[in-house]
């Protein structure tokens, strides 16, 4: 699905990523680790096109997506969630929850919505708020649920268990169990091993903007 | 790395450079200089407040004050003497300023910016509609003199640019003191993130009151020194566009260092000139022209000129 | 031209409001002059080349800015280019700033077109002249007009811009015409903001309260924009206005039958019909399309004034100093387009001239002027020395009217 | 005892939120306590009321028997009481090493002192300590806006602690930190405040940190306090359990197990 | 008795003008956070672009009831047509720059447009007053009114209803808000945030020519008359609240009818009005009447 190669970034001539090549197939959840500076935020933001990359290309579902201005992305099904979560504070979280759906001029954008409110409980109770009110951990899970609904063929998502209370980080990593049964990609960044050891098939180890390690988890199902 | 701080040693030596011009330069261009010196320590009180994150659009205000100062301190309180004016001109805006800026303390970003505005127009109106106070064509003030010199004694035209240079150096130097101290930083700080700042035990506001007065300072001193140098004082000193003119000024200089509103003083006032010259009913394109080709590629002000050229010098030093 | 150059500097409005009324047509005028006179084309008593056979060379410079920036330019002028008069300054404010600048640099000076009284008459220079009337005349001038063009008036409103000009015109314009008619009522005093441009609020007010005169110094845009939504509302249905500078639209718009309208001196469709009249009236109009209105009179004025002083220095001595120069220019009397001038006040430094009114009348078909009145310098402008607004309100004594 | 925190009633209302439902909490001088609630139970609200960055609908707030209840931050902190916060605070234009110094001048030096030089050789150690404590030195040159969230976070918690401290409160201290730093940064925390018995209350999601360095646990459910009391306890009780961790902690993870 | 009501008809006229003239200036401010001075100079070539599309069309004596739908559209497509200029060719390169410098931009842009309006104009009046006169007056209260002017409340009121729809009730005003919180996230989220902000500064733009278009047939059409509407822009824009249209309204209608007392009840306060108001209001509400929300920073 998503092909990333040689990916060379760097921040006034300072490399962050240093021709960081991976994979994500179809149905397979990725995890992304390293420490903090790695250059996993830096990794997304590139698959985004929210950084330019020096060189190294991105290709998704066979088409390249290098070139591609960020915006021209969620037309290809891929759902973004940001480390930081970024609502928009003066809509409501169900209008943040949409937004996607509206700049894809999606049809009937209410269904996929009552679909995400299945999985995410707990977004719904919130719908009608504005979101600038909202604690951190509950505008991660708006900032989730927004990356779900358009994500349809890939999620990327960085750090999404980060500041998420325990009871509720398990039941994420089950309801992303779920999704990719259900044929998404996924690729997760963490810091942490925690709640991804059960759902990622892979792990990519990244440090100083180098990949160092890949491991195949057995745990994967 | 710090890079060691040479700047009290330049400060001086423009001062002798600048002193000298007066002396070996043809008559208009020291006259331009003394002028583009008086009017960037209006600058300067600017870039003080851009550096804090606040941008006044009514330095005017206090300029205004200072020309307003000089004009009835010789007119009608005979105090004629430029060394005893500017210290007048100085302690009316510490008053003015503590007064509204009890008020303009509690404001940040376009409020901050549109509030001075008002606070200037409003004195604007109030000279304007009295004619007490000269209304809108205002008055001529008489040459001073300059710490017991009198006109008749030395050339006003030779001791007047003396008199600027040494206030506006020994006002830069303080300035760059300030810049470097505590409060330089916390200025700095405080248009990044008052939220910390506040959990830093420091009030914004005061913060605010106090960067709000100094700049208030500069740009009275400012303006008395412009009122002998012109001859002339009328509201316009207060009027939107003028304060306009100043933030112009400092963008144009920079807000990296004390010095950038020097540069941005001098160099828009030879721009002015010429562009004046050149195209008599088009200067104003000549100009707006310059500006846009300086915001695209010197974003950060003249000052990143020297900046980048230090940056070069290093890295050729380096091995 | 044998006699070499003679370099003047002329400043005026290139832009901004007051570019157009104003600086453009005196622009023009200067360029017009220079032009003829370099060219030895204007008629008598002006038909001899240049200014005392030196060739004119024109440097013109944007009177738009601060009056830091005009002393800053003046000193251009006068000390990087060199420049031998300089002649120039509408605003008022300008005029102020620049006299002692002159003064200091010894630079010889002729204000063209500035009003303000207070130049001579709080202080005195010698390097500075002023080849125009003052506003004393126009606001004078005025009252005595409507006092006898309806002798039984009762009222008048007043609506003048709020800066100096403004205020000066109605103060003088009303102490003078409480002297003449010490009962006469104000029924509005309005001084909305320079440049406003929406007078909604006030032509209702003068309506709600309506007089037999509207008084208005407006000038440009402003004066163009309160005649436009006056005539909508049907302000003047009832009130005649007085516009002091009405004269600079004349030609353009479409002014209510009857309005009064001043030059501020005998100037445009109030010059007095003479040979030089003609001669700059038609090759204005045939240069620029457009009648010459009044500032373009007065900066012709001032390019004339300078060369009957120069050339009666030349008298004396072939290559006059500066101070032959202004010698022959004190007290000085020549003609210009709009009919004799006499350096009579401030010490032979400043002119005086009648002060002319008429009303505006479309009656030919085209637009003209109509029970036009002219009244002499004396009748309208205080003796020499004595401040104008002191000598208004002291009942105008010694006025001599015929 | 005299309590050094005390909280009488406080409740915070946001419109039709509760944030806070009368929290009564007493924290005794020198003690380590955890603060667990699930997303939105008002646990940072519970901390910005006690800052004075938000004012209680009612009740008080009491340190060391003085009412604080309202107080701005800045008469707060001049108290001795700091905090971190969950979205670092820092000043994104400055370097790494400014931000401290900033830090540490401004809460060092008094109003009046404070035209003195900027870079004081004695707040200069204070910053070179820190910057080797939490293991940032790396970055001390680059601007803090562009750090790596991790990296904010550390230095948002060394700014918090250039101070002389009684109280700090850290909200989410090791979120967004790495899995093999969390350790060794709430170390460093509790080492360094732990010196001069400075009492500690961190918000913590990672029920591993919070049994790992809490003494005590306060979890917070919809805005009130549903459970207080020693760590192990309260990380059994039934309530918590199913409205924030989930499952009963089990074998303590070591930091080392993330490599094997 | 009538003398309120003729206030509150001055001020209402008055307030109208403002709020068109404002409304573009708020809209390009809340949406990119660029505070335009080249508004006036925007403003000022609608005003030109009317006067000479009335000249023309007068003196070739077409119908006259449809200059007005001429002169508008005109003016208009002169407004987009430089806002596309200076949006396309000028801000595009300054994005995400310094809030303050992006303002110096426009500030150079005015300088320019100043003189490119000379060039094209030059500094003669133009006047476009058979529109304003056509339409004839009522009498209210023995006071006659142009009718011209009374028309220009409902075209007020219209463009208001209008602006807030769009802004409020449309997704593409959801889109806008987005871009105004964050720009980057809202790319990430497939907005096409370059083609948003062209449609805003060409809207905003057009606006501001649509107030030089009706105010010019009863103005005399001169160089600076758009500097002199700036300062006052600003001021009812910020008293209203920056970035909100309905703000804008009532910042409008505060000082139009503040203005407008003022003017009969104590003429030589009139200038003072709008400043005094204005730093009244931000002292009560320090953000103006209707403040951004603000996001939550902890
Ligand atoms: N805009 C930027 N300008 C300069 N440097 C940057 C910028 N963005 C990121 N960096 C640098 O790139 C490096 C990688 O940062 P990145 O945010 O990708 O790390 P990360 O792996 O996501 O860390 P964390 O786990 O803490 O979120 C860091 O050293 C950071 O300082
Ligand atoms: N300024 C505010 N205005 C309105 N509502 C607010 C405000 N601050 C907090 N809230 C609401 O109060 C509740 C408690 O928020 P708080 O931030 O204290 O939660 P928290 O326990 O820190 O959650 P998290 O673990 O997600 O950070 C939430 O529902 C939040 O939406
Ligand atoms: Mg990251
Ligand atoms: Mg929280």
């Amino acid at each position: 699905m998503l092909t990333v190669e040689g990916l060379q970034v760097s921040f006034e001539k300072t490399p962050v990523l240093r021709g960081v090549s991976l994979q994500v197939g179809e149905k397979e959840a990725v995890a992304l680790v390293g420490r903090n500076g790695a250059g996993k935020t830096t990794l997304m933001r590139a698959v985004m096109g929210l950084v330019k990359a020096d060189s190294g290309k991105v290709t998704f579902d066979g088409k390249e997506l290098t070139g591609l201005a960020p915006n021209e992305r969620p037309a290809f099904r891929i759902g973004y969630m940001p480390e930081d979560r970024r609502l928009i504070p003066d809509l409501t979280v169900e209008e943040n929850i949409l937004l996607p759906l509206w700049a894809l001029k999606e049809k009937e954008p209410e269904k996929k919505l009552e679909r995400v409110y299945e999985f995410l409980p707990e977004v719904k109770e919130l719908a009608s708020r504005r979101a600038l009110q909202l604690s951190g951990g509950q505008q991660k899970l708006v900032a989730l649920a927004r990356a779900v609904i358009v994500g349809e063929k890939l999620l990327l998502l960085d750090e999404p268990f980060e500041g998420v209370a325990p009871g509720l980080a398990a039941r994420l990593a089950e309801i992303l169990r779920h999704l990719k049964e259900e044929g998404i990609s996924i690729l997760v960044s963490e810091s942490d091993y925690t709640h991804t050891k059960g759902l990622t098939g892979r792990t990519y180890l990244l440090e100083r903007g180098e990949i160092i390690d890949v491991r195949e988890n057995e745990a994967s199902g | 790395m710090r890079r060691k701080d040479r700047t009290y040693p330049i400060l001086v030596g423009l001062f002798l450079l600048f002193s000298g011009a007066v002396f070996f330069t043809p008559r208009w261009f020291s006259f331009l200089l003394t002028v583009a010196v008086a009017r960037s320590l209006v600058v300067l009180g600017v870039v003080l407040l851009m550096r804090a994150g606040l941008v006044s659009f009514g330095q005017g205000f206090f300029y205004c004050i200072g020309g307003y100062v000089a004009g009835f301190s010789s007119n009608a309180f005979g105090v004629t003497d430029a060394g005893a004016v500017v210290i007048l001109a100085a302690l009316g805006a510490v008053v003015a300023g503590a007064i509204v800026g009890l008020l303009l303390c509690n404001y940040r970003d376009i409020f901050f910016a549109m509030l001075t505005l008002a606070l200037s127009m409003i004195l604007y109106s109030v000279i304007v509609k009295n004619p007490a106070l000269g209304g809108s064509d205002g008055f001529n003030v008489p040459p001073p003199t300059i710490l017991g010199i009198s006109p008749e004694a030395v050339d006003p035209r030779v001791s007047l640019p003396l008199f600027t240079f040494a206030v506006a150096f020994l006002l830069y130097a303080l300035a760059h003191r300030y810049f470097l101290s505590g409060f330089g930083y916390a200025g700095l700080a405080l248009r990044m993130n008052e939220i910390r700042l506040e959990y830093l035990s420091l009030s914004a506001r005061a913060l605010v009151f106090l960067k709000y007065i100094l700049a208030g300072v500069l740009a009275s001193v400012g303006g008395a020194l412009i009122a002998y140098i012109s001859g002339h004082v009328d509201p316009e000193l207060a009027y939107w566009t003028t304060s306009g003119e100043f933030v112009f000024i400092a963008l144009l200089g920079g807000t990296g260092h004390v010095l950038a509103p020097l540069a941005g003083g001098v160099v828009f006032e030879v721009i002015r000139s010429y562009a004046f010259d050149l195209a008599p009913s088009l200067w104003q394109m000549v100009l707006g022209v310059i500006l846009l080709l300086m915001i695209i590629f010197m974003p950060e002000g003249l000052w990143s000129l020297t900046e980048r050229f230090l940056e070069r010098k290093r890295d050729e030093a380096a091995p | 031209h044998a006699g070499g150059t003679l370099k003047v500097g002329v400043v005026t409005f290139l832009s901004g409001a007051a570019a157009g009324p104003f600086g453009v047509p005196a622009k023009n005028a200067a360029e017009l002059v220079v032009d003829a006179l370099n060219n030895n084309m204007v008629p008598e008593p002006y038909n001899t080349p240049g200014i005392g056979g030196k060739k004119i060379e024109m440097v013109l410079i944007d009177e738009a800015g601060s009056a830091t920036q005009q002393v800053t330019e003046f000193r251009n002028l006068v000390q990087k280019k060199g420049v031998d008069v300089v002649i120039g300054y509408i605003s008022s404010g300008h005029c102020l700033a620049i006299a002692p600048v002159a003064e200091e640099l010894k630079a010889l000076t002729i204000l063209f077109d500035c009003g303000t009284p207070r130049i001579f008459e709080e202080a005195s220079y010698k390097y500075v002249f002023r080849t125009g009337p003052t506003a004393t005349i126009d606001s004078v001038g005025a009252a005595r007009y409507i006092v006898d063009l309806k002798p039984d008036l009762k009222s008048v409103s007043g609506i003048n811009q709020d800066y100096a000009w403004g205020h000066d015109s109605w103060n003088d314009f009303i102490s003078a015409l409480k002297v003449l008619k010490p009962d006469v009522e104000v029924k509005n005093e309005l001084f909305p903001k320079l440049f406003k441009g929406q007078y909604g609020a006030e032509i209702s007010s003068l309506l709600v309260n309506p007089a037999d005169f509207i008084h208005s110094s407006f000038w440009g845009g402003d004066m163009e924009a309160f005649v436009l939504q006056g005539s909508a509302r049907g302000l003047f249905d009832e009130q005649t206005a007085i516009l002091t500078t009405g004269e600079t639209a004349m030609f353009r718009l479409d002014i209510p039958e009857g309005t009064v309208l001043g030059a501020r001196g005998p100037f445009g469709v109030y010059a007095p019909k003479s040979k030089l009249n003609d001669w700059f009236r038609s090759n204005y109009i045939e240069k620029y399309k457009t009648p010459p209105t009044y500032p373009s009179y007065k900066m012709a004025q001032a390019f004339f004034g300078l060369k009957t002083a120069y050339e009666k220095a030349m008298k004396s001595s072939k290559n006059p100093t500066k101070e032959d120069i202004i010698k022959a220019f004190e007290y000085l009397e020549f003609v210009s387009p709009a009919g004799k001038v006499k350096m009579a006040l401030g010490k032979g430094h400043q002119a005086l001239q009648e002060s002319v009114y008429g009303q505006f009348t479309k009656a030919g078909g085209k637009p003209s002027v109509k029970n036009v009145k002219r009244y002499p310098p004396e009748c309208v402008s205080p003796p020499d020395g004595v401040k104008s607004l002191d000598w208004i309100k002291g009942g105008m004594k010694g006025a001599k009217c015929d | 005892m005299k309590p050094l925190l005390e909280t009488r009633g406080v409740t915070k209302r946001f419109g039709a939120v509760v944030a806070a439902e009368k929290v009564n909490v007493q924290v005794r001088e020198g003690e380590v306590v955890g603060i667990i609630g699930a997303n939105g139970a008002g646990k940072t609200t519970f901390v910005n009321i006690i800052t004075g960055y938000v004012k209680p609908t009612s009740g008080r707030v009491l340190f060391d028997g003085q009412d604080i209840t309202g107080l701005p931050p800045r008469k707060v902190i001049r108290k001795g009481i700091c905090r971190s916060f969950q979205i670092p605070q820092l000043f994104p234009d400055l370097t790494v090493e400014e931000n401290l110094l900033v830090a540490c001048t401004l809460l060092n030096r008094p109003f009046g002192k404070l035209l003195r030089p900027f870079h004081d050789g004695k707040f200069i150690e204070r910053v070179e300590e820190a910057l080797e404590k939490f293991h940032i030195k790396d970055y001390r040159h680059e601007p803090a806006g562009t750090l790596p969230q991790g990296v904010k976070k550390l230095l948002d918690i060394a700014m918090a602690m250039m101070g002389k401290t009684r109280l700090i409160l850290l909200d989410e201290p090791t979120s967004g930190v790495a899995i093999d730093e969390k350790f060794p940064l709430m170390d460093t925390i509790v080492r360094s405040v732990g010196r001069n018995g400075t009492t500690t209350i961190f918000i913590e999601h990672d029920m591993e940190v919070v049994e790992h360095y809490a003494e005590r646990v306060i979890a917070f459910y919809d805005g009130k306090v549903i459970a207080d009391g020693e760590t192990s306890r309260v990380l059994r009780n039934e309530d918590v359990v199913s409205f924030i961790t989930g499952s009963i902690p089990t074998a303590r993870r070591e930091p080392a197990d993330a490599d094997s | 008795m009538r003398e309120p009501l003729v206030i509150l008809l001055d001020g209402l006229v008055y307030s109208s003008w403002l709020f068109i003239v404002s409304a573009g200036l708020t809209l390009i401010y809340g949406v990119m956070r660029i505070l335009n001075m080249a508004h006036g100079s925007l403003y000022a070539v609608g005003a030109y672009t009317a006067a000479s599309v009335v000249g023309w069309y007068f003196a070739s004596g077409y119908d006259p009831t449809l200059s007005y739908l001429v002169f508008f559209t005109c003016a208009a497509g002169a407004g987009v047509l430089a806002g596309l200029i200076i949006e396309r060719g000028i801000l595009r390169v300054v994005y995400g720059r310094d809030e303050v410098l992006v303002l110096l931009v426009t500030y150079a842009v005015l300088l320019i447009l100043e003189d490119v309006i000379k060039l094209i104009w030059g500094v003669d009046a133009y006047f476009a007053y058979q529109p304003y006169a056509a339409l004839g007056r009522t009498k209210i209260l023995g006071i006659p009114f142009a009718n011209y002017d009374l028309l220009l409340i409902l075209l007020a009121a219209g463009t208001g209803a209008l602006l807030w729809f769009g802004l409020n009730r449309t997704r593409q005003g959801k889109f806008l808000r987005a871009v105004i919180h964050d720009r980057e996230v809202s790319e990430a989220m497939g907005i096409n945030v370059t083609r948003l902000y062209t449609a805003t500064f060409v809207i905003g733009s057009a606006l501001a020519a649509l107030g030089g278009a009706v105010t010019a047939p009863s103005l005399s059409v001169v160089p600076g008359i758009g500097v002199e509407v700036i300062v006052i822009a600003f001021a009812v824009v910020v008293t209203g609240g920056l970035g909100s249209i309905g703000g804008t309204l009532l910042g409008s209608l505060l000082i139009g009818l503040t203005r407008a007392a003022a003017v009969h009840l104590f003429p030589r306060g009139e200038v003072l009005v709008i400043f005094v108001i204005m730093a009244a209001v931000l002292a009560v509400r320090p953000e103006g009447i209707f403040a951004r929300v603000k996001a939550r920073k902890i």
